[in-house]
């Protein structure tokens, strides 16, 4: 019954996509405020990257937005699996001890994790030069981690010095929207000098609010995993 | 001229910090959004006057408004932001002693996130931003809801989740096809283009975004989390929730309906829905006996008030809706805090053991009377004057048909009423059976009940001090071509 | 033929949220119904990416020489699907902790027996 | 300023109390009656004046509030606060005993000051918003006493909402028409409405003000809620809050809507005054009737109110000089008396220990003689016997009925009286005489700060019992307000042309057959005073306090009409109730606890839109 | 083109496998699928840099987080 009922009214919605996707022709030129970015956005924001200079700059905002979001995902994750010390500890003492993980995975991954840390640093590093930036780099780390993880169960990050520098980097990019503010009375300005295209230095604040948000991905994303891996029993 | 991003600006900044601040000691955290809110209470009062003479609009960025994520303080803007600060305040000076679960740090990070969601949502001029600051919102509530850990608080938060995220996804898909359609994402900008598109297509995309939006705002088919989301979140999120998170939803619903699509046909729906949201939310509560439950289809019933006179779009008609949001507000803010703290020291949810309250907490239970009076519009109350508009710019368009819908809305005001007179009845005249070590609250709990209950009295008997603010919100709703001006008119 | 190169993207992001929500809808297991959340947002992903693109034209990325502005697709939709996607991986965490907790408390992942908040 | 300054006085003062019960018992009390006696002296200075203020703009409607005093709002201002200093004055003893008296006594002025609002207000947004004041500080109180009050307060404040919603639908309906809200606006304004429209409002404002006044299928409240509320508040509110509804009856019918327009509403039989008037015929049987079939000293004269209200409504529904004359001098009179009677009970109950039943009392009247005095003078009030104020006013309704050829309703009235007189002389001689039970031996007199108001009310009725003059001039300058013919009036009653009424005449004749029954009692043989255990009871043993020969005290007339008299409307009432919680109970269900159906919801909401967009056309 | 409607037919398929499957861990690796399908058609629609962000976020980590919280419940729909 329930099925079918479903059934119909998904349905219906297909019929209001169809009806709506028929008015936006597939691959045909839409394009209206993105060519102001597409044209001038070189020479405006120092980046070649145009998505890293809308991400960043013309849509600054949203992407603080969205770094807020994945914080709020670290915090009340922790919030919800949090269980007091003491208890967390009679846990952890209960566990099987000789878990580990295969000789091979081990080494490998220990050969394996400061090359993933390089790689996404280089990512987000060279968010506004090549695709890719500081939620993808972020993620590579935290895969980094996530490798670490299966391959050492009793290895754990310090998740002070993680909240640390998540809140840290968080601050620096408010921080940096602030320092626009008050030197060219908008927030999230792109204040810095924007250097030549197409060179490391370059773009004035993109890569440093990537790096920042780098870090914050990061260290968040392996916060999440840490925290569903320990607090959750 | 101060800068309105700082609005967003400063909490965010400030909920970032609350883990460094607890390097230095634990303590603080809790005061942290106390600060921050007072700042932006601050900010708020200051751009009240201002906006009032000329509306601002705040490019984030430093580009001209289409180009880029732009801040549109319009008078509606700055009423909701002051109310979502205000609130937000009391309700973070109340949890100061009130939250005593761990992890509290990350209890206040999450609070002032989701004021900062709120502010967002109200604030910005740019549909995708509206989304994102959404999501800020939503998350947070989820997480918040699920604070307490216990088995209501997670299976409430669950559900919410679910539905939340339903929504959430539709407003992408609003976001989405508007964008396919315009090719640009400021509201103002496609404001003035929405005349040029197919209505069909447009209407389908009204349809998603209304859903979307309607989930947070609790409409009729739509409002199944918010009971079991309201009554199992700790109180002082109950109060957030109730008194701000669903009016976004709300102003979401208003603003894509009144600026971006000007769908003056579907007004007389959104008005009908209304009704039937007050209708069922009011019939729910009348036989519940978990007091934060009842208050919380209350919730709904009263958001059905609201929706319905935002539905009436006559600008008298906006008017009360805006003033019902005021009131309500403030009222169930205050009835959320009084009964939390009344939970708290009872230690059950169930009216009957609310009884005899009256004698051992007398400052709790004033105020709960006054909230719920309040609410049910007795004068010389805030939830008289507004309800009172309401009635009053219902029967004023002069259409039979709003006739019919303001005599049922009456009646819903009756089943309110009895329930309410009950639960006031069961604290004062009723004998306690196990309240004997039951003691009356003090500091941080009673300060933000005492200034809601004068702020629910002072609004009562002088409207004034907001009426204006008011009228001006309401014309920023109705008359969409000025907000369009406001925002292009510069480029 | 060309119908369905016109329409096959909009089949994929359609469809995928078709199926997400029917997951939504009929599927009782709690984790099954996240991966029906994320399957949701995928397919809005996949959605406003091809809302964005123009046939024959290249990413909007002027690292190599030769790229004439004219010449690119639209980047706003996909500086959106960061976001979009980042935003689903922390409701996609913060469910699934909220569905271990569930877990926890009920001994089961049914949500047709997970009744206690109702009426 | 000078209605101001009442208002601000009464509700100030209540607040005022509130406060500072916390410190000090005693200036509590003192500042209460204070409070309440600068108010009556204040309302008595604006005797014969006519003031007109704006006090307070409401800009964003365009409105702003009002007060007004003329000679129909003095007369009800002065009764209230009359009524409202006497009980106070009373409660200073009676509730020395009872909890939460910062409350009461604050709530007691808050009821005052709301009642003195309505009266004076000038405009219906000031009158609905004091008479919302009112009506939730009422119920506050009535709720007071707890146990069952409880539910008696609850019933009445829902019933309450009900009126209040039927008010406001009229206020704004009349405020979108014609734009104003002020009495003296809409009177001349409504002058060209339309009789339907008219018609419309008169109903929603009997509804609104029957319930308050309740009339009969409107008055269930009433006896639960006067026999649980604390005496002195029973008082209040039987003697003037319910009263307040008569007034509005009258400002509608009478200072806004007018005559002219009144009788050109229906035709024949079916005209709103004949309708209105049998309305009150019934309210009096089922009122008076049912009081009858009473144990509880208290509901019997809750619904003896009932009764009486349908007296007045009688004498106002006709709209002749003599009716309104005397549906609005019944209105004072039934308060002064009544308010006299539920003091009296209080003092019983004082004493006693809170008995209420009729059938455990008796035989008082040597105990507590003042309180035996109050109550007999306040029955024959109520039944109307000459002397007494009750007698004039029922006289100008009979009159009235008479002179408009309804021999009917004045049968019907009479047959009222009759039932008022077999359930009054109940309650007077289960209280007062008989036999006294054995735990009363001890009674004392009531202190005299309960016995100065009954000592008071009662040289009152006497007052305008043989001087109706007095407060009948005050009523012929309120019919000279309406712009109907005043009634012309001497200090001793009506001269000739109208229809002769002259105490003096009936004092005579009262005179007259005193001195005949004293000669009858005195010629004929001494009865012998027995003592009751002196007496042949077949041979048995009469134990000390089981034979109480008032119990049951018209059983028969229980067993014959007992049946018939059954409350349907309340039962209906209650019948209501109970569907629509099994209906509520059913809506709830649709939050069923399962997420799928949930989003089931969400989807089908949707759906929905789009299916009547693409496949309807609508919208 | 054929590569394309083909992948985006595997997508589907693999979508209401993972609706059907028993097994979550099934499931959630069908769900990984998608996501590295989606990821390889974001690379054909010119989005390279959303293409990296799903496959490492959404194909990488969502699995991980996925297949913990299973371990941490049930693995099999009942």
């Amino acid at each position: 019954m329930r099925r079918i009922v479903s059934i119909i009214i998904l349905i219906i919605i297909a019929v209001g996509f169809i009806f709506a996707f028929s008015k936006i022709p597939f691959g045909k030129d839409k394009i209206n405020v993105a060519n102001y970015y597409i044209k001038k956005g070189i020479k405006q924001t120092g980046a070649v990257n145009i998505v890293t200079s809308v991400v960043l700059n013309y849509r600054g905002f949203d992407t603080l937005g969205e770094v807020t979001v994945l914080f709020i995902a670290a915090v009340g994750l922790g919030a919800v699996l949090f269980v007091e010390r003491k208890i967390q500890k009679n846990m952890d003492d209960k566990e099987d001890k000789t878990k580990r993980a295969s000789l091979i995975l081990r080494t490998g991954s220990r050969l394996l994790f400061p090359l993933i840390l390089l790689f996404g640093a280089y990512i987000f590093v060279h968010g506004h030069l090549t695709p890719g930036g500081g939620f993808q780099g972020g993620a590579i780390i935290a895969s980094g981690f996530l490798l670490m993880y299966l391959a050492f169960p009793k290895q754990r990050i310090n998740k002070k010095t993680s909240g640390l520098a998540e809140s840290l980097s968080g601050l620096i990019f408010v921080g940096i929207g602030l320092l626009g503010l008050v030197f060219s009375g908008y927030f999230l300005t792109n204040f810095l000098p924007k250097g030549i295209p197409n060179t490391l230095f370059s773009a004035g604040i993109i890569p440093i609010i990537y790096i920042a948000i780098g870090f914050k991905v990061g260290f968040e994303l392996t916060g999440i995993i840490d925290d569903l891996l320990e607090r959750s029993r | 001229m101060v800068n309105p991003s700082l609005l967003i600006a400063v909490p965010l900044a400030f909920a970032f910090s609350i883990p460094l601040f607890g390097l230095v000691s634990k303590k603080i955290g809790k005061y942290i959004p106390v600060v921050a809110l007072l700042i932006n209470v601050g900010i708020s009062f200051i751009l009240i006057p201002q906006i009032l003479k000329k509306p601002a609009v705040v490019s984030i960025g430093g580009w001209s408004p289409p180009f880029c994520i732009n801040l549109v303080v319009g008078p509606l803007g700055v009423f909701l932001v002051t109310l979502i600060s205000s609130i937000g305040l009391l309700v973070a000076i109340y949890a100061i002693s009130y939250i005593k679960e761990e992890p509290t740090e990350k209890y206040h990070m999450l609070f002032l996130l989701l004021i900062t969601g709120a502010t967002g949502i109200v604030l910005t001029g740019d549909i995708f931003n509206l989304f994102v600051f959404f999501e800020i919102l939503c998350i947070s509530s989820y997480a918040l809801v699920a604070y307490n850990k216990d088995k209501e608080g997670t299976e409430a938060a669950m559900k919410y989740l679910i539905q939340g995220s339903v929504g959430s996804s539709f407003v992408l898909i609003g976001i989405a096809l508007l964008y396919g359609m315009f090719g640009t994402l400021n509201m103002a900008d496609i404001a003035s283009r929405v005349t040029s598109a197919d209505p069909t297509f447009l209407f389908i995309s009204l349809a998603f975004l209304i859903t979307g939006f309607g989930i947070e705002a609790a409409v009729f088919p739509l409002n199944a989390w918010l009971p079991d989301a309201h009554s199992s979140a700790p109180s002082s999120i109950s109060a957030i929730l109730s008194g701000i998170a669903i009016k976004t939803g709300v102003y979401g619903v208003a603003r894509m309906i009144y600026t971006i699509f000007n769908a003056d046909g579907i007004l007389t729906f959104i008005a009908f829905l209304g009704l039937l949201t007050l209708l069922i939310g009011e019939m729910s509560a009348f036989r519940q006996n978990d007091i934060k439950r009842l208050l919380a289809y209350s919730s709904i019933g009263q958001i059905g008030l609201i929706v319905f006179a935002l539905g009436i779009a006559t600008s008298l008609g906006v008017f009360a809706g805006l003033f019902q949001i005021v009131s309500h507000a403030l009222a169930k803010a205050l009835l959320f805090l009084a009964a939390g703290y009344m939970i708290y020291r009872v230690g059950s949810k169930s009216i009957d053991s609310l009884s005899g309250l009256g004698r051992k907490m007398p400052l709790t239970s004033f105020a709960f009377t006054i909230g719920s009076f309040s609410l049910i519009g007795l004068p010389p109350f805030a939830g008289f004057i507004s309800k009172f508009s309401i009635v009053y710019a219902a029967i004023q368009v002069k259409k039979p048909i709003f006739l019919v819908f303001v005599v049922i809305a009456l009646i819903a005001t009756v089943i309110e009423a009895g329930y309410f007179f009950k639960v006031v009845q069961n604290l004062y005249f009723k004998e306690g059976k196990n309240v004997d070590n039951v003691t009356e609250t003090s500091g941080y709990i009673i300060v933000p009940m005492i200034i809601l209950v004068i702020s629910i009295i002072v609004i009562g008997i002088h409207p004034q001090f907001i009426t204006g603010l008011l009228k001006g919100a309401a014309g920023e709703l109705l008359g969409r071509t000025g907000y369009i001006g406001w925002v292009l008119g510069g480029s | 033929m060309s119908g369905i190169y016109n329409w096959m993207y909009y089949i994929a992001s359609g469809g995928l949220i078709l199926i997400g929500l029917y997951i939504v809808l009929v599927k009782t297991n709690l984790i099954k119904i996240v991966i029906g959340l994320n399957f949701i947002d995928t397919g809005i992903n996949i959605l406003l990416i091809c809302i964005g693109y123009v046939r024959g034209r290249t990413a909007p990325i002027f690292s190599r020489p030769g790229i004439s502005p004219a010449n690119v697709v639209d980047p706003v939709p996909q500086a959106l699907v960061l976001t979009a996607i980042v935003i689903g991986v922390a409701v996609l965490a913060l469910a699934l902790s909220i569905v271990i907790k569930v877990y926890q408390h009920n001994k089961t992942l049914n949500v047709t027996k997970i009744k206690g908040l109702k009426w | 300023m000078q209605l101001i300054t009442i208002l601000i006085v009464a509700f100030l003062g209540a607040g005022i109390v509130y406060l500072i019960g916390k410190i000090s018992g005693k200036a509590r009390d003192i500042l209460a009656v204070l409070a309440s006696l600068i108010v009556v002296i204040l309302v008595s200075l604006a005797y014969n004046q006519k003031i007109y203020t704006s006090f307070y703009p409401l800009p964003f409607l365009n409105l702003s509030l009002t007060l007004r005093i003329d000679p129909l709002s003095w007369f009800f201002a002065i009764a209230v606060a009359g009524i409202g200093f006497l009980s106070i004055l009373f409660s200073l003893e009676y509730m020395k005993h009872y909890q939460k008296l910062d409350f009461y006594y604050s709530m007691m002025l808050f009821v005052n000051a709301g009642m003195l609002g309505v009266v004076l207000s000038a405009d219906f947004l000031s009158l609905y918003i004091f008479w919302e004041i009112m009506s939730w500080s009422t119920y506050l109180l009535i709720s007071y006493k707890g146990g069952k009050a409880v539910g008696a307060g609850l019933k009445y404040i829902v019933m309450s909402t009900v009126g209040s919603i039927a008010m406001l639908f009229a206020i704004v309906s009349l405020y979108t028409s014609y734009g104003t809200l002020e009495f003296s606006s809409l009177a001349s304004l409504l002058q060209t409405a339309s009789s339907g429209y008219i018609l419309f409002l008169l109903i929603m404002f009997i509804i609104g003000f029957g319930i308050k006044n309740a009339i009969w299928p409107l008055h269930t409240w009433l006896p639960d809620a006067h026999a649980e509320a604390v005496s002195p508040f029973s008082a209040v509110l039987s003697g003037i809050l319910v009263r307040i509804g008569i007034y509005g009856f009258v400002l509608v019918m009478y200072s806004i809507v007018g005559l002219n327009l009144l009788h050109k509403l229906g035709y024949g039989l079916l005209n709103f005054n004949y309708i209105l008037c049998w309305i009150g015929a019934i309210s009096i049987i089922i009122g008076t009737f049912i009081a009858l079939l009473q144990d509880d000293d208290k509901r019997l004269l809750a619904w003896h109110a009932i009764g009486q209200g349908g007296y007045m409504i009688l004498g106002i529904s006709f709209g002749t000089t003599l009716g309104i004359a005397g549906g609005i001098f019944h209105t004072l009179n039934h308060c002064i008396y009544i308010a006299l009677l539920f003091l009296v009970t209080g003092a019983v109950e004082y004493r006693t220990g809170g008995v209420r039943d009729l059938n455990q009392l008796g035989g008082l009247i040597k105990k507590m003689p003042v309180t035996f005095i109050g109550g007999l003078i306040g029955i024959s009030g109520l039944i109307g016997i000459p002397l007494t104020n009750g007698f004039v006013s029922k006289w100008l309704i009979y009159k009235t009925l008479i002179m408009e050829k309804h021999p009917f309703l004045a049968f019907v009235a009479l047959i009222g009286t009759w039932g008022t007189i077999l359930s009054v002389y109940k309650f007077l001689h289960n209280i007062f005489l008989g036999q006294l039970p054995e735990k009363y031996k001890d009674v004392k007199e009531v202190p005299w700060a309960m016995r100065l108001p009954m000592i008071i009310l009662t040289s009152v009725i006497i007052l305008f019992g043989i001087l109706p003059g007095i407060p009948l001039n005050v009523i012929s300058g309120i019919e000279r307000s309406f712009g109907i013919k005043p009634l012309s009036t001497i200090i001793f009653g009506m001269p000739r042309e109208i229809g002769e009424l002259n105490i003096i005449n009936i004092l005579a004749a009262i005179v007259v057959a005193g001195v005949f029954i004293y000669l009858i009692f005195s010629l004929s043989t001494r009865s012998r005073r027995v003592n009751q255990y002196d007496n042949y009871a077949a041979g048995s043993f009469i134990p000390k306090d089981k034979y109480q020969y008032s119990v049951r005290f018209y059983d028969p007339v229980y067993r014959i009409i007992g049946p018939y008299l059954r409350d349907v409307v309340d039962d209906f009432y209650y019948w209501l109730v109970e569907k629509s919680k099994s209906f509520f109970q059913g809506v709830r269900q649709i939050y069923t606890g399962n997420v799928n159906t949930y989003a089931l919801y969400i989807l089908l909401f949707l759906a929905f839109l789009i299916i009547t967009k693409i496949g309807w056309g609508l919208w | 083109m054929i590569f394309q409607l083909i992948l985006i037919f595997i997508m589907i398929i693999l979508a209401v496998a993972a609706s059907l499957f028993k097994d979550l861990i099934n499931a959630v690796v069908a769900c990984a699928a998608v996501s590295l399908i989606t990821s390889i058609l974001f690379y054909f629609l010119q989005a390279p840099d959303v293409a990296m962000a799903e496959a490492a976020i959404g194909a990488g980590l969502t699995t991980a987080v996925f297949i913990i919280a299973i371990r941490k419940t049930e693995r099999y729909e009942k």
